[in-house]
């Protein structure tokens, strides 16, 4: 079952290549976006029904946690697709793309979904791979713009995600050296499912090790503080749909592969140390993206540095354990991917029409493109954590935990945070939302399309925040039995 | 079984002349030198992999071995010296830090990582050897992308980080699986590619491929 | 308890206090003057004021609204509704339920209120001075003047004033401790500002300069300047009478008889004259202060109060 | 609550400065949420129950350190939310920007959910048995209460001082709280249910004239587009209806006896009395003094609403907006009728609103006192100790028969008015509204008497026309420094803002940097793990 999920995108991919006109284009990717949706979702039907499906001589498996990641990369990636033809089409019109591009742009999106559908699913050093392939093929993505800075921003991105993942490797390696000593030669040590089985008679410091290296090899992917340089510029410079992806997904993957780690190494290294460890990592992630927000002059720079600050509070909550904080982190993965996703696609509609990143130069955006302007400023509230929304019931969920596991100055200052990025972003917003719009924008939205993705993407914002699915609340569920 | 294997004086040896390879690269001022150096690190690379193959008896290792001397050896140095003679870059890297401060640094990385590993002290005495030389292949590999501006410099740096790793892995576990071994060198060869591709964008772009014009995006 | 005797009592009440406010602004002006050694107007002067003034024609205002018309009702009505609450002549009063000390002086805050806001109906720089200038004197009079009243009520027990002075007067000469007497002196200051005295203000005196009360009532005249007149006399009167018979409340008439309540209000008026008198020597001896050092002075009030309270809990030793 | 009044304030956000004072509201009640939810955290720390029943029940549980940090933190949440003084910046910013009947709203109601959940914290969840508690509030309430009216004094826009007096009427309410904890910490419930009943009478009083003279400003800045006190004047005559409904606000507002402040106010003094009564010296003595500051804020008050009807209102019209301003229309007024009608009632009818009151102080301190309170003669409200009574509506019958004598005597001789001539001026001919008393000048006493709380800032720039000796124009211009916002916020918003842009600097653009932090993070996780970490 697994594969069709995979075959879906390679398909589309393939498609695309060989489609000359941009209609051929667009419906292909179309086409081969909601089949991964669907696929995605009877995955997840499939993975609720019988818990763990392993196929392919145990390479390919998934378990609870890996559906919803699966999830999440499948929802996301048709919304994108859905707002990429409106954008790319709105590119094409003015000149700044033409077809070559644009084909190439959908062969490579569809590679994207791939390799990220492949990190949920693979087994142990299959991740690493994985990984390995979303940061070249979002590295070539970047560089569909031949403007500077998006090759800078490339450049910066492909050297430091190779280290960081170099680091990975090793840590991988110490683990399958750790399992060999255990399980003996035989060719699945390296699964999850048998891992977990022997994990509490690994040897603990080759463990502590090993622990450090994946933590900063996948945390350098996943945008943890001192490794986290390379995404503003990555995020800022990549084109919307492919930024929304990569801030949205992206990051979650590898928090999936450090949270799979996670769960090895605590049981032979204890829980301290890595919790301490990943605690200590969130709050530096949340103090660093304090400043860069309060100060923040381009705004798709300040959601790729709020994507940082949520990186930080999905370690946090992880970090502070119990139920309730994995519960909170696995939810926040969640809203984070939708209202993250949510913000970009408006950051899009307001390039697409002012042609600046600068805050200054964009105001009256609620007078000159009132649907985006009112959804910009809903996912603002949103993002930020205010009440109505989901993401707050996610950090209440971690503050909550963070005060029941008795980690009371984290918690403190977590909220301290929370509340000044608060006061950056919405200063920052309510310069663009407000006011007169400035001259020569003329009042209308952009298209169409564009505007339906967003809908979507509202809807989950909105909902989650007030009522949890009891389907959704049983899979969070599963997915904390196999982290804790 | 590893005393054996390992206790032979070549694999010593081979480990030895790996890590001169490394101090080679730190020392030279000009490409060509530097990929050279790579080349033959690659080659004695493949011999250790080969040993090892050869006592272990193992099929898969002698795969991985050739693998080694195939793309390691002899193609990857040859894309480089494409890339080189195609952007008619001139010919010598400019260093923040130059040469002997360079080497100096180099040294101390080799003491701290061979002291590193002693105070694990998990493993027998010779592979802790090749496993401090992979962690100090690793740590210079990481300073060489630091301390080098011109960026096929550090697209090296992260190749010797590679070629580190594959030392430790086959030090401590005789190789990975051979699905995963093919994994990785499959993704090494791509990265170079694609580093190769980002490499021509820069210099079409930026004129040269001195990562001190990479400066424009702060805060 | 609404027998025909109490009505009788309140009626009585009301009629001594129209008739004997303007006797006693009368006898002040006549002691300063024998204090300035000038014979100075008789002590019925008043009465003959008023009587002039109910017969002149009224000139008003043209930009005037309705609260200029109706300003001097209702003050005239808060300052009597006053009288009514506080014992003159009679301790326990039949309508001493409708309120107490608070409800006295938040009376005498409506009157204020009022007058000042006639006084900015007319427009004129004269009655804006007037007015602003008052509340000034006003917002620091009123937590002076609560202050000593608590030191009263908490050496009794209640705000109550016939309740107050009832106690008092049983308490006999054993009243008279040093916090009775802070804030006797606390209630004089504060009698001053309020009454429009000479540190405070200069009654006599149409210079916009000094004069605070008068430049309220300027635009009045005919016979609403004579209800204004009157009703400034009335409070002068209420003022000193529970300056009285709060603070010495002997005399007073327990019970209703026509004997007791003569000998009471002829208690009442050589204490109301001692006070005047009183008055009379800090006017002559003073001269008028600059409006921004009177917070100084009603600071002392202040001040004074407060450490009748503090010793009033020392004394006790509580 | 505060996200949606949120865009209720930032309605009209055309005007730059509304779309500031929707920044700092929704950053300070953001603020205020986040102390919330950590004294709620507190508060379920221990059953772990986030329903009311978890906080009551974990509310005697916990050990005394949690309970005053709960307590602490739920001060400061709430206080932000209602605006006690350190925390009020926000308000005379929000009020001014939202439409009037939104700002009715927000000071009528919003403000007082903040105060109802005090009143749960303290008496329901925490029990309110630390006396200290009760001095602490009872000094916000006093600090609220003065310089509210103080700011609202000298402030020459209406709304803004509007805005102001809400903060001092918050602070009243809070000094009968803050007295009603302290009797129920001292073991007397009676007497801190007649503070609460005060405390929550004032609160409903509050809703109801603020809402009037709300109400009432914007209708006066539908018709005149002004809110600047100086422009106004003489609207009486021009708006004579809503003139008399916005009379009776600020008279209720004044406490002035027949009308609803003066009997919430008279509640208030006589709890703060009550303080003779119970044992202990240091409650004497406080008491007291706060009731002196009660007063001052009384009397302050007074003199705010007097400026600002007598400066509004009365004598002859400033600007040409005022002159040319119609009467307010008749959805208007029947709106600020109905509160009128109210805030009468609530003065003169108080002991059937008392029984009320009682019923729900009675839940949170246990005792209810209604029958002790209005037995005496009917309508009175009799204090348990001292015969203390007072009945509002026989003072006002008293005031009724009194106006009929000065009425009949004028009524009684001659014609009603003599003649009709122009304003007394010392004889200048022609009295036009330059010379008129402006607002600045009335408060200026009081400006003078706290100047360096106000610390009055003024400039006078002169237009020269032709030659530097005759000046042409005058330009003068004061302005009051907020001390709150100069001292303490601007400062602490400097020096994150400072720090940030220090921290700015690594994100310095060079690829080196970057690989370099890398490196670092290892390094020292090597050293962590190698000294043993944990």
């Amino acid at each position: 079952m697994i594969e069709y999920l995979l075959l879906a995108p390679v398909l589309t991919g393939i498609v695309c290549f060989f489609s000359k006109t941009r209609k051929q284009v667009e419906t292909a990717s179309m086409v081969g976006s909601t089949a991964t949706l669907l696929l995605g979702l009877v995955l997840v039907w499939q993975v609720y029904k019988y818990d763990i499906i392993i196929t392919w001589q145990n390479a390919l498996f998934a378990d609870a946690f890996s559906a919803f990641i699966v999830l999440i990369v499948s929802i996301v990636g048709f919304v994108a697709s859905l707002y990429s033809i409106g954008y790319m089409g709105h590119e094409l019109d003015h000149g700044a793309m033409d077809l070559k591009r644009l084909r190439l742009y959908y062969v490579l999106f569809h590679g994207f979904m791939f390799t990220m559908l492949l990190v949920g699913v693979t087994n142990n050093l299959g991740l690493w791979i994985a990984i390995e392939m979303t940061t070249l093929v979002s590295a070539l993505l970047m560089i569909l713009y031949s403007k500077k800075s998006s090759v800078e921003a490339a450049w910066k991105y492909m050297i430091i995600c190779t280290v960081g993942i170099t680091f990975a490797l090793f840590g991988t390696i110490l683990t399958y050296y750790g399992a060999v000593n255990i399980l003996g030669e035989t060719g699945d040590a390296l699964n999850w499912t048998s891992l977990i089985a022997v994990a509490d008679q690994f040897d603990p410091t080759i463990m502590k090790l090993a622990f450090i290296f994946i933590l900063i090899g996948y945390g350098t992917k996943a945008g943890l503080a001192p490794m986290h340089t390379w995404l503003p510029d990555a995020h800022s410079e990549a084109p919307t749909p492919v930024s929304a992806l990569l801030s949205g997904v992206l990051l979650n993957c590898a928090m999936y592969g450090i949270i799979r780690f996670y769960t090895i190494a605590t049981k032979s290294t204890g829980v301290a140390f890595t919790s301490n460890l990943l605690i200590i990592f969130g709050l530096l992630s949340l103090g660093i993206a304090v400043p860069f927000i309060l100060l923040q002059e381009d705004y798709k720079r300040m959601l790729a540095y709020s994507s940082v600050e949520h990186m930080g509070i999905i370690a946090l909550g992880i970090g502070f354990g119990g139920v309730f904080g994995v519960f909170g982190a696995i939810l926040h993965m969640f809203n984070h991917a939708m209202t993250k996703s949510l913000m970009f696609f408006g950051a899009g509609n307001v390039l697409l029409k002012h042609e600046t990143k600068e805050i200054f130069n964009v105001s009256g955006l609620v007078k000159s493109m009132p649907v985006t302007g009112a959804m910009f400023v809903i996912g603002t509230l949103a993002i930020t954590g205010s009440p109505p929304f989901s993401i707050f019931i996610s950090e209440f969920t971690i503050l909550a935990a963070g005060f029941s596991q008795g980690h009371y100055v984290a918690t403190v200052l977590f909220l301290l945070f929370i509340i000044m990025i608060f006061a950056g972003f919405f200063n920052n917003v309510s310069k663009m939302a407000f006011g007169t719009p400035k001259q020569g924008i003329e009042k209308g939205d952009v298209g169409r399309l564009m505007l339906v993705a967003m809908g979507i993407l509202i809807v989950f914002v909105v909902v989650l925040g007030v009522y949890i699915p009891p389907f959704f609340y049983e899979m969070i569920m599963k997915v904390v039995e196999i982290v804790r | 079984m590893e005393e054996i294997v390992f206790g032979s004086n070549i694999m010593q040896l081979l480990i030895a002349l790996i890590l001169v390879s490394t101090f080679m690269i730190l020392g030279s001022t000009r490409l060509y030198s530097c990929v050279r150096a790579f080349g033959i690190q690659s080659f004695l690379l493949a011999c250790v992999a080969g040993i090892v193959a050869f006592s272990t008896g193992k099929i898969d290792i002698y795969i991985v071995a050739f693998l080694t001397l195939a793309i390691k050896a002899a193609l990857i140095p040859y894309i480089f010296i494409y890339i080189i003679r195609e952007i008619k870059v001139k010919r010598e890297i400019d260093l923040y830090v130059n040469i002997s401060p360079s080497l100096i640094i180099g040294g101390i990385l080799v003491v701290i990582s061979y002291y590193l590993i002693r105070s694990i002290n998990l493993i027998t005495e010779l592979s802790s050897f090749a496993l401090s030389a992979s962690m100090s292949l690793v740590s210079i590999g990481l300073f060489i992308m630091i301390s080098r501006k011109k960026a096929i410099m550090q697209m090296l740096g992260i190749l010797i980080m590679e070629n580190g790793l594959f030392l430790g892995a086959i030090s401590l576990t005789y190789g990975m699986p051979l699905l995963v071994e093919l994994g990785i060198f499959f993704d090494v060869l791509i990265g170079v590619l694609i580093m190769g591709i980002l490499i021509f964008r820069i210099n079409k772009t930026f004129e040269t491929i001195d990562t001190d014009m990479l400066k424009t995006l702060i805060g | 308890m609404f027998t025909l005797s109490s009505l009788g009592i309140v009626i009585f009440q009301v009629i001594i206090i129209v008739a004997l406010a303007p006797l006693l602004s009368g006898m002040i002006k006549k002691i300063k003057a024998f204090f300035q050694i000038r014979k100075g107007p008789s002590i019925f002067q008043p009465y003959y004021d008023i009587a002039k003034l109910m017969r002149k024609d009224s000139v008003v205002s043209e930009n005037v609204s309705w609260i200029f018309h109706a300003a001097p009702l209702i003050s005239f009505a808060a300052i009597l509704t006053a009288g009514l609450l506080i014992p003159i002549y009679i301790s326990d009063m039949p309508l001493g339920f409708a309120g107490d000390l608070i409800a006295v002086v938040y009376l005498l805050a409506l009157a204020r209120f009022f007058t000042a806001l006639a006084s900015l109906d007319a427009g004129s720089s004269f009655g804006g001075m007037g007015g602003s200038r008052e509340m000034f004197v006003a917002s620091m009079v009123e937590p002076a003047l609560m202050l000593s009243i608590f030191a009263i009520a908490l050496n009794v027990g209640s705000t109550n004033l016939s309740f107050i002075s009832q106690a008092v007067s049983s308490m006999g000469l054993a009243a008279v401790s040093p916090y009775h007497i802070l804030a006797f002196v606390a209630l004089f200051i504060i009698a001053i500002a309020e009454t429009g005295r000479i540190p405070v203000d200069n009654p006599a005196t149409h210079l916009e300069l000094t004069m605070i009360h008068e430049a309220m009532i300027l635009e009045y005249s005919g016979k609403q300047l004579a209800i204004v007149e009157l009703t400034a006399m009335m409070k002068q009167l209420l003022v000193f009478s529970l300056l009285a018979n709060i603070f010495f409340p002997w005399g007073i008439a327990s019970e209703i008889n026509a004997a007791g309540i003569a000998l009471a209000l002829v208690v009442f008026i050589i204490k109301i004259v001692i006070l005047g008198a009183g008055m009379a020597l800090v006017e002559t001896s003073t001269a008028k202060w600059r409006l921004f050092r009177l917070p100084d002075l009603l600071s002392v009030s202040l001040m004074l109060s407060f450490l009748a309270i503090v010793s009033f809990i020392i004394v006790r030793g509580v | 609550m505060s996200v949606i009044s949120y865009f209720l304030v930032v309605y009209e956000h055309e005007k730059p400065e509304t779309r500031k004072a929707g920044f700092i509201y929704i950053v300070m009640t953001h603020i205020g949420t986040g102390f919330i939810l950590l004294s709620f955290l507190i508060l379920a720390g221990g059953s772990g129950g986030f329903g009311f029943e978890g906080f009551r029940a974990s509310g005697p549980t916990m050990l005394p350190l949690f309970k005053d940090l709960a307590f602490l933190f739920a001060l400061i949440g709430f206080g932000a939310k209602a605006g006690i003084v350190p925390l009020h910046i926000w308000l005379p910013y929000a009020h001014p920007a939202a439409p009037s009947n939104v700002s009715a709203l927000m000071s009528g109601v919003m403000i007082k959910t903040a105060i109802y959940m005090f009143i749960r914290v303290f008496f329901d969840f925490l029990g309110a048995g630390v006396l200290w508690w009760g001095f602490l509030v009872l000094a916000a309430g006093a600090l609220s209460a003065i310089l509210g009216i103080l700011y609202a004094l000298v402030e020459p826009d209406i709304k803004r001082m509007l805005a102001f007096s809400s903060i001092e009427n918050i602070g009243i309410i809070l000094l009968g709280l803050g007295a009603s904890m302290i009797f129920y910490a001292n073991g007397s419930p009676a007497l801190s249910a007649i503070a609460a009943i005060a405390a929550l009478y004032h609160l409903f009083n509050h809703s109801v004239f603020k809402g009037l003279l709300f109400m009432g400003a914007g209708s006066i800045i539908f018709s005149t587009h002004t809110q600047n006190l100086e422009k106004l004047g003489g609207l009486i005559k021009k708006m004579p209806l809503m003139a008399i409904l916005f009379l009776i606000g600020v008279l209720s507002i004044s406490a002035l006896p027949p009308f609803s402040g003066f009997v919430s106010e008279w509640l208030t003094f006589q709890s703060l009395l009550l303080s003779f009564s119970s044992g202990d010296s240091l409650v004497r003595i406080v008491l007291p003094a706060s009731a002196a500051v009660l007063a001052l804020t009384g009397a302050l008050a007074a003199f705010c609403f007097l400026k600002a009807f007598g400066i509004g209102f009365l004598a002859l019209s400033r600007s040409e907006h005022a002159e040319h301003a119609k009467d307010a229309n008749r959805p208007m007024l029947l709106g600020m009728g109905i509160f009128a009608v109210l805030s009468i009632l609530l003065g003169i009818l108080p002991v059937y609103v008392i029984p009320f009151l009682d019923r729900i102080t009675g839940t949170f301190t246990g005792t209810s006192i209604g029958q002790s309170i209005s037995s005496g003669f009917p309508g009175t409200i009799t204090m348990p100790a001292g015969q203390i009574s007072m009945s509002a509506p026989s003072l006002f019958v008293f005031m009724l028969v009194f106006l009929s004598i000065p009425l009949m005597v004028q009524l009684m001789k001659g014609k009603k008015h003599g003649a009709v001539y122009e304003t007394w001026g010392c004889g200048q001919p022609v009295s036009t509204a330059r010379n008129e008393y402006t607002g600045t000048a009335f408060s200026k006493p009081v400006q003078i008497w706290f100047k360096n709380l106000y610390r009055p800032a003024r400039e006078l720039r002169a237009a020269y026309s032709v030659s530097p000796l005759i000046k042409q124009s005058f330009k003068f211009e004061s302005r009051i420094g907020q001390v709150f916002e100069n001292y303490l916020y601007i400062p602490v918003t400097g020096y994150i803002l400072s720090k940030s842009r220090m921290i700015k600097f690594i994100q310095t653009g060079s690829i080196h940097a970057y690989l370099a932090y890398i490196f670092g993070t290892l390094v020292i996780l090597f050293m962590f793990v190698i000294m043993g970490g944990k």
